[in-house]
């Protein structure tokens, strides 16, 4: 679950992390009382998880209740796009904070290294630019340390990255203090990611977060239920909340961009009957990994989910049978299709393993033939589709 | 022979009066694994269809000599069971639970020490076909023989096993290593234990998209740490960028996780990457011949 | 640095361990209006470090506004003593408590076990009772569980310490959660003990903490400054405090029984001319330690600190010079005998090491000779105490 | 023949542009250590005195090849000092500094692994006689020779290294480990060290009320961890109980630290303890005729 910048800002602030003062508008009135209330230069962001608000447009300026109409009016409901994402995201918040006088940009984050299975500090001086092309052209210019979590944070950290990120000496203690209270935010907030960049260097000296980018870890929100609530509207789907609904984890259902709808039990057998759909020519719909041991109701809700994808032309239903029982997904898609939603035409599945004789058989009373492997399923699948 | 487990390991469940835990150890048992029993706080002195209960990891390795432990805990407590484990010197420590807090195996792993093997979480167990299945695998797609596998997912491996097993190729031992992005034995550790085994004569590698673990597969191979034939796989190779795919871990974020970067990695040290899972056979069999 | 049972009981109670509700009075007037807005039956406790209040009349009852003024007149001023402290101590305070009906009592603690590094766990269905007494003749009823730093308390421990300690099972959940509880103030507090006995099992099967011993690390106030202000009367000494106050540490001025006034440099040379003294048949008065260093102006103070103890009979200065200059300790004890605080005649001095040569110098102008060795040193100084 | 430290070590200050952390570099350069450079952050680049100053440990060591790190920083940062010093791969801390929160010191020790040595705190440091100081011990005290010494206090060493010198007996290294209640390395560590060095003969160990640190000595003297000639000196046995005197672990809590119990402990594995300092020449050469 990624936050916006603002609700990365509320945690940093709750934290003692030094960010400019703000507030968040979702209307243009909103906007207007919020510059009247704090009359300063300030500026209008796009509350969006998307990267590239910048150049899209999504930053503006204002000093005053009068000339924050325009910007807020811009901006709210704009939709912002990149190239990664060209369907892109509607701005449905802003966030007017005021303006910092910077002298230096800095970069600084922590993540999950999985590697090392530790925290990585990573920072450098050169703030405010995309820290993946920084990595690349000026990979010098990085300093990196994975933090042993059983010592926890230890202030030398911070000023070891200081030294090796060559920032200035002047800042070296602050940055450590600060630092150890991102490392708080990160462990305690059971984040990912939290990144400041840039990490600002005012013209008196001191240091204050200029962005906020916070990645939370979906499993670690059971320790802080009230951050579940701050869930966002870029971060939901309609079918993935029925899937949630109906029973599966976050991660069950992915939507994708093609038209062949996906079912099967096991994320890596899921993975890699994409994959097969991909080889064969086709383009997956979606990923709907049903889990082990699925019952016939989760399995109709299953195939319902899929196929009220408009985009959905053919569906392939994998199943590696093991504690998953053929005979009770049989019955789920019987269920499915008897309600009318989809066509048997339009059909493809594999069943094998556990009770595979007991499904086929259940299947073929419907005039249903499963296939014998997923090679086969899919080239079928992908020529339904055309 | 086997890596990590075989006819001598004595299993315990931890949460075996749980629906899933009670379910997985009779099917364990009944693989011929020997149950020696479970744990479930506060249910100490029951007998659950003939399995003996205790309350906590530590007595029953005093009672019944358990060395290895299968966790079907909730994932708000999986960790404190994993470390629960490892404190009372369990040697092997397999983690089926899914949805465990990143950093609360973050914290877990950081502070157990060399004595105990973490696998997991949210992977499928340890199989030596033949001798013993410690956790929730189909034990009868596997079939006893010299192919080792490692794999960060289940069902992949089921579906290649069938394939290996259908084609004669037997399996020495398979470990599923989980989906997570923080697991506690990784491809490169699996490698090291295949290559000391003289009854594994090559490896198949199940990976997936995300982090960098065949990658430091591959580094392992090409500094001669694993020095035997090995074939791989890798799920997700069609998969945009920044989707999680089911598994916590499968994930492409920015420059890292890509199937390009694996299939670069395994190529510069020779190991051939099927296409599919049914290509596997035929890889096994050249690589062996 | 100890604390009274209710500063404990604050501190629990902030960490969210169940305690009797309760108030804290100074005056038979404030007993008199807590029972006023709390009329209830209630139990009347001295406050104080000494063990034994109990069998000393320090805890008594009552149920309403009325009946507190006999147990708090009676209470309030006490001189509570016992057989390791037959001075004893006075109550300058009750704490005043609602009544709990108790099914059983157990034993919980936390301290710094110093062999293993680590905190110790210990635990008991036997409580209510000296725990060292528990320990020699039943040792068997006390579980030990000492905690990795790194790993931090995780609720399996306390499950293994209730099963090991024969806990009846049902509070088994409620145990674990509130260790984790106590071993959040342990360490948040910086303490060396933090001690819950009884830690009663209420009829209706509820935990609460009936009594709470905190001892804390003078050296851990700095993180937790809020807590020195906690001080009590017990705890302090007004010798103590000016030895504090002319820069030396919480442990360097010890009060004694004797009647041989004793200042060195080192706690360890201190603790040995300590000993040598008793050996040669006098009783200490004090331990003195001027640490490393020691300048005049301290020497000075330290021994108008000394010889205002009105036991002092003899002063034994014993200095092996490292960092500590001779010259300088001579010039101390000059300007304190100038002074006119204390006679040459009641002093002996043992002076080596750094400066030697110029610190006898020094005294012997003032007409003092100092002695060779320790050992004559205090024979000299217990003859002239007699 | 030493333990610990000798010519060939290369030693920092931690907190050398301090009053304290500076006074005492010029003392361990003028007794000839192998002093290369010191720590204050903030300050690299200058030089204070002749001593190179760098802003960390680990860029002090990359730099001058230090492997021993003497610490003089306030209390408040003191772990974190020791913390850096382990981090950045020195061999030898040595803590000086007195009054650090224990819980730091626990925390701080437990996750400091096997390759880093941590002495102290509250410590006088350790000596080589002839070789190398690394701490505030008055050095010209002291002889090169063959009595190993261990001490829980500085000033009580000091006492007992005179006389030792004063009768023609030469010390190898004396280690003065600390009067706080939670150090380091403790007085098995030490004479398991003196046990393998060869320029070692005999042993002095100088122990003091609190703590169970002379009986653990003890016990590995029986069995047989601990073999050569030992002599003991225990401090504050006149102290009555609950009273800390001067070091923060000096002190008898209900049944654990008398002096009755260390006595007995030494009794009996037959090493004599010493009723005044100036009984410890004769005992030692006693114990070694």
């Amino acid at each position: 679950m990624r936050l916006l910048e603002y609700q990365g800002k509320t945690l940093f602030a709750q934290a003692g992390i030094p960010t400019p003062p703000g507030h968040v508008a979702s209307t243009v009135e909103e906007a207007v009382a919020i510059m009247r209330a704090y009359p300063a230069p300030s500026v209008v962001k796009a509350q969006v998880l998307i990267g590239g608000r910048g150049k899209a447009g999504g930053i503006k300026f204002c000093s005053n209740a009068d000339d924050v109409v325009e910007p807020a009016k811009a901006i709210l409901g704009m939709r912002i796009a990149n190239a990664q994402n060209p369907e892109g995201e509607i701005a449905h918040r802003i966030w007017i904070e005021q303006r910092v006088d910077i002298a230096k940009e800095l970069y600084l984050s922590i993540a999950v290294d999985r590697a090392s299975k530790r925290p990585i500090i990573m920072a450098s001086a050169m703030g405010g630019m995309d820290v993946e092309e920084v990595a690349e052209k000026h990979p010098e210019a990085i300093a990196r340390y994975r933090i042993d979590p059983a010592m926890g944070y230890s202030s030398f950290v911070g000023r070891r990255v200081a030294r090796e990120a060559k920032l200035p000496k002047e800042i070296w203690n602050q940055f450590a203090s600060l630092l150890g209270k991102l490392y708080e935010v990160f462990f305690s907030a059971g984040a990912m990611l939290v990144e400041i960049n840039p990490l600002a260097i005012t013209k008196d000296g001191k240091l204050i977060a200029s962005d906020a980018k916070v990645e939370l870890d979906d499993n670690g929100l059971i320790r802080r239920p009230e951050l579940a609530s701050w869930k966002t509207e870029a971060e939901t789907d309609p079918l993935k909340e029925r899937a949630i609904k109906a029973g599966l984890g976050e991660n069950n259902y992915v939507q994708l961009d093609g038209d062949v709808g996906i079912i099967g039990n096991g994320a890596g057998l899921v993975m890699g009957t994409l994959d097969a759909v991909k080889q064969a020519g086709g383009n997956p719909a979606n990923f709907l990994d049903i889990g082990g041991g699925a019952q016939a109701a989760l399995m109709r809700e299953a195939v319902n989910i899929v196929t009220s994808n408009p985009k959905v032309k053919s569906l392939f239903i994998n199943i590696f049978g093991g504690i998953t029982r053929g005979d009770e997904v049989a019955k789920g898609l019987i269920q499915a299709l008897a309600s009318g939603g989809w066509s048997k035409d339009k059909l493809v599945i594999r069943l094998t393993g556990t009770n595979e004789k007991e499904g086929r058989a259940l299947l073929a009373a419907s005039g249903i033939t499963s296939v014998e492997t997923m090679n086969e399923g899919a080239r079928k699948a992908v020529a339904l589709a055309k | 022979m086997s890596i990590y487990l075989d006819k001598t390991s004595k299993v315990i469940v931890q949460g075996i009066t749980g629906r899933e835990g009670l379910y997985h150890a009779n099917r364990m048992r009944a693989y011929g694994t020997d149950l020696v029993g479970g744990v479930t706080p506060g249910k100490g002195g029951q007998t659950v269809e003939g399995f003996a209960v205790f309350d906590g990891v530590a007595e029953a390795r005093d009672k019944t000599g358990a060395d290895v432990s299968v966790i079907f805990v909730p994932p708000p407590f999986a960790a404190d069971a994993v470390l629960e484990a490892a404190d009372a010197g369990i040697r092997l420590v397999i983690c089926i639970t899914e949805g465990i807090p990143v950093h609360d195996m973050i914290r877990a792993l950081a502070v157990i020490g060399p004595k105990t093997r973490v696998i997991g979480p949210n992977c499928p167990g340890v199989i030596t076909p033949g001798a013993a299945l410690a956790g929730i695998m189909p034990g009868h797609v596997f079939k006893p023989g010299k192919v080792g596998l490692i794999s960060r997912s289940g069902t992949a491996t089921y579906e290649i096993v069938d394939h290996l097993t259908r084609n004669g190729i037997g399996q020495s031992t398979c470990v599923g290593i989980g989906g997570d992005p923080i697991i506690g034995t990784v491809f490169v550790d699996c490698l090291e234990a295949f290559e000391k085994d003289p009854g594994t004569d090559a490896v198949v590698i199940v990976g997936e998209i995300g982090g960098s673990d065949e990658e430091d597969a591959a580094d392992l191979i090409e500094r001669r740490g694993f020095t035997k034939p090995a074939v791989a796989f890798i799920g997700g190779r069609s998969a945009p960028k920044g989707k999680r795919m089911g598994h916590a871990g499968a994930i492409i974020s920015g420059n890292s996780g890509t199937p390009e970067s694996k299939l670069a990695a395994f190529a510069r040290v020779k190991v051939p990457v099927a296409d599919s899972p049914s290509d596997i056979p035929s890889l096994v069999q050249k690589a062996l011949a």
